[in-house]
């Protein structure tokens, strides 16, 4: 089941500024992702990693510095250009996988893959435990069910958080062929991860380093 | 007056009631900024020494 | 938004829902009555329509600090939050409270017959307590919402919406009876205060969502 | 997408003490209206009260219509304290403005006081009027909603540690509440006209004769003195709060 694509989407972070309960995390980070680009974002625990994913997707708003996405449909919201896959699943423990993934794919209501959810779950090897609840699965089976979400929507810009944490050996391969499929596509992957994420010539990488974090940005030193 | 006019003692309650509650509402309220400010200065005196090694700027 | 519906339905009824909570809350209100007042049937049929109104407001209050707290900690929070802008997350939130409102809300209105009976209520005064119930009590979990969406981060979310909701629960409160006791004794009027308590919850219909869609868009983490 | 660019408040470069530049500045501003807005507090409740207690008494209500001086201030005020709270609702939650959390925060006390002075002088007043201390009347009864939500506000200021998070759910259930004090209002007078015949005193008496109304103008203009007043001085006493608590927790980050 190919990934219907090709995409064009961008993504371009300008200086951004990240903090977390007033304590700077980050400085000044720039980068411009065209179609097909593929970012690492690495650094030590607490570094800031999630935080800026997150702020990239537009869960979290900048103390300072802008991003910005162009070319995914005029009128589509942000959501249907980016899928946002943090260290939570998003998935309902008591109903079951294909309850589940129904759920989504209706919901989202994008462009979604032709197989529907039954191809996406294939790929991840678990059509057998499609009528099983979500909550009976083990971390990584839930995590591959998550990654067929990732297939059953296909959208342009990926922003994975730890992909791969919890997959067995076969299934980290796995992920890494999705994800050539999806740069292949004109898709644009962002992983914050420590263990790299495929063979690593096409890769960009942003180190987080808390040293380099000059003054805080106190946004409101009166606020915490 | 020869004796106070009927119901006088509810007139003096409630200015009586007013005084005391508006009253003890300042002094809540100044005693509380008087506290904060000299915990201010603590502060800030227990940074100023800490700047002398530690460089941090005190403006 | 349709799937999202039937969704929140399933996951009410499912283990964990909170159907039956509110169900058994209103019941030991009802209940506890006769206790409190005596056994004397004329007062109890005179204040039932009260004690009816009381105890279904109060108990739709319950699990609505839930309506977020679940989503956050599963992930889907996340995907609600980006799934559009904020009339399209107000709408999701508006589904949300109705599906709430089914699960949670509407037993309580179709219990009022047989808790009716412990209150010697005579038909026409248990109908109309289920007419205006169901008109009136949805406004409880649009509002609530609002103070589910702003204290989904906090521990106290459930203090948030009891103190929001309790604003609102005083002019339900009193058209939901005056529309009740309109319907019972002809001489009150009916149509006017039935009307403002359906005026009032479409009102939160409204507000409740579109607040919710602001905060949990504005939620900053 | 979301390029709800931010501007940093501060300039990154120089330390964090430029941030407090727009809160420094309101502290001067405050020293210096303190002291004369509370000699012309006390100037106006002094001439209100002598006018108010040379005025005739009423011929209904004898000499409790005295009580009236400070009723019907404390009413207004109960109203307009939470009008200030609701606009700095509205300034803490969509212009994110940090002195719109402090002023919330300081009006709150000083609102529920006079909202409850209110209601305590009320039964005050009712009691020779009426009989009970406490009447069903509309108006008591919306101003003792009114008090309900300050009540709630305070409960969540107290239960909220965050000073952030907790002024954006005061300011969020302030404006809810805003928005359903009319609703309350209108509800409220329908029921009391249902349960109850017009009550036989109105609370400001038949037309409030000029001899009356002017010292009741003068007292509510003293009064909104004292409010502003005691609204300044709390907000200082918060902001050198904030400060301290935000140098309590630099003090311990740098200490590393």
């Amino acid at each position: 089941m190919a990934i219907s694509g090709p995409f064009n989407a961008h993504i371009e972070a300008e200086r951004l500024h990240g903090s977390r309960g007033g304590f700077p995390l980050f400085a000044d980070v720039s980068f411009s992702l065209k179609p097909g680009a593929a970012l690492r974002v690495t650094g030590p625990n607490g570094s800031g990693k999630s935080t800026l994913l997150r702020m990239l997707a537009g869960l979290i708003r900048p103390d300072a510095g802008k991003v910005t996405i162009t070319g995914h449909a005029p009128d589509a919201a942000p959501g249907e250009t980016i899928h946002y896959l943090g260290h939570l699943n998003a998935m309902k423990p008591q109903l079951t996988v294909a309850e589940n993934l129904d759920f989504w794919l209706r919901f989202s209501g994008g462009a979604a893959a032709e197989g529907g959810w039954e191809d996406a779950l294939r790929r991840v090897g678990l059509s057998r435990v499609r009528d099983l609840a979500f909550a009976d699965l083990s971390a990584g089976q839930k995590r591959r069910v998550a990654i067929a979400r990732l297939l059953a929507t296909p959208r342009a810009i990926w922003l994975v958080d730890e992909p791969t944490a919890g997959l067995d050996a076969a299934s980290t391969v796995l992920f890494e062929t999705l994800i050539a499929e999806q740069l292949a596509q004109g898709g644009i992957v962002i992983g914050a991860t420590h263990v790299p994420l495929g063979r690593d010539e096409g890769w960009q990488t942003l180190a987080i380093d808390p040293a380099t974090v000059r003054e805080p940005v106190a946004r409101e030193a009166l606020a915490p | 007056m020869d004796s106070l006019p009927e119901h006088f003692e509810f007139v003096a309650a409630s200015y009586a009631v007013s005084l005391v509650a508006l009253g003890g509402l300042a002094a809540v309220i100044i005693i509380g900024a008087r506290r904060a400010r000299a915990r201010v200065e603590a502060l800030e005196r227990g940074a100023s020494s800490r700047a002398v090694d530690t460089g941090a700027d005190r403006t | 938004m349709r799937a999202l519906f039937l969704r929140e339905i399933r996951l009410g009824l499912r283990a964990g829902g909170g159907a039956l909570i509110a169900v058994l809350f209103f019941l030991s209100v009802v209940a506890m009555t006769p206790f409190a007042i005596g056994p004397d049937m004329k007062l109890l049929a005179r204040i039932g329509p009260a004690i009816l109104w009381i105890g279904a407001l109060l108990a739709s209050l319950l699990g609505l600090e839930r309506l977020f707290q679940a989503e956050r900690e599963d992930g889907s929070l996340d995907e609600l939050r980006l799934s559009g802008d904020v009339a399209q997350l107000a709408f999701a939130v508006f589904i949300k409270c109705l599906a709430h409102w089914t699960v949670t809300g509407l037993p309580l209105v179709l219990c009022v017959p047989l808790f009716g009976l412990f209150l010697n209520m005579e038909p026409l005064a248990i109908g109309a307590s289920m007419l205006t119930l169901a008109v009136g009590t949805p406004a409880i979990a649009f509002i609530g919402a609002v103070g589910a969406a702003a204290g989904v981060t906090l521990a106290r979310g459930g203090l948030l919406v009891a103190v929001i909701v309790l604003p609102v629960v005083v002019p339900t409160l009193i058209f939901g009876i005056a529309a009740t006791t309109g319907a019972i004794d002809p001489v009150t009027p009916f149509l006017a205060p039935f009307l403002f308590l359906a005026a009032i919850t479409l009102f939160f219909a409204v507000i409740g969502p579109l607040a919710s869609a602001f905060f949990l868009k504005a939620l900053d983490e | 997408m979301s390029d709800a660019a931010k501007p940093a408040e501060t300039d990154i470069t120089s330390g964090g003490w430029v941030a407090y530049a727009n809160p420094a500045r309101f502290l001067r501003l405050a020293d210096r209206l303190i002291g004369p807005l509370a000699l012309l507090a006390f100037a106006l409740l002094a001439v209100g009260l002598l006018k108010a207690f040379s005025a005739p008494e009423d011929y209904q209500q004898g000499v409790t219509v005295r009580i009236m001086f400070i009723h019907v201030p404390f009413a207004w005020l109960a109203m307009f304290i939470y009008a200030t709270m609701a606009v700095s609702a509205l300034g803490t939650l969509i212009w994110r403005h940090p002195l719109a959390d402090v002023s919330a925060k300081a009006a709150l006390p000083i609102g529920a006081t006079f909202t409850a002075l209110c209601l305590i002088t009320g039964a005050l007043w009712g009691r020779p009027m009426w009989g009970a201390y406490w009447v069903w009347d509309a108006r008591l009864t919306s101003v003792f909603v009114l008090f309900l939500i300050y009540l709630g506000l305070m409960a969540i200021h107290r239960a909220i540690d965050d000073p952030g998070r907790a002024a954006r759910a005061a300011a969020i259930v302030t404006l809810v509440g805003a928005i359903n004090l009319p609703i309350i209002k209108f509800s409220v007078d329908w029921w009391n006209t249902l349960h109850q015949p017009a009550s036989v005193f109105r609370m400001d008496g038949p037309t409030i004769h000029p001899t009356l109304l002017w010292p009741l103008m003068v007292m509510a203009l003293g009064f909104t003195c004292l409010f502003l007043v005691l609204h300044l001085m709390a907000m200082r006493g918060e902001i050198w709060n904030r400060r301290a608590s935000a140098l309590a927790r630099r003090l311990a980050r740098d200490a590393g």
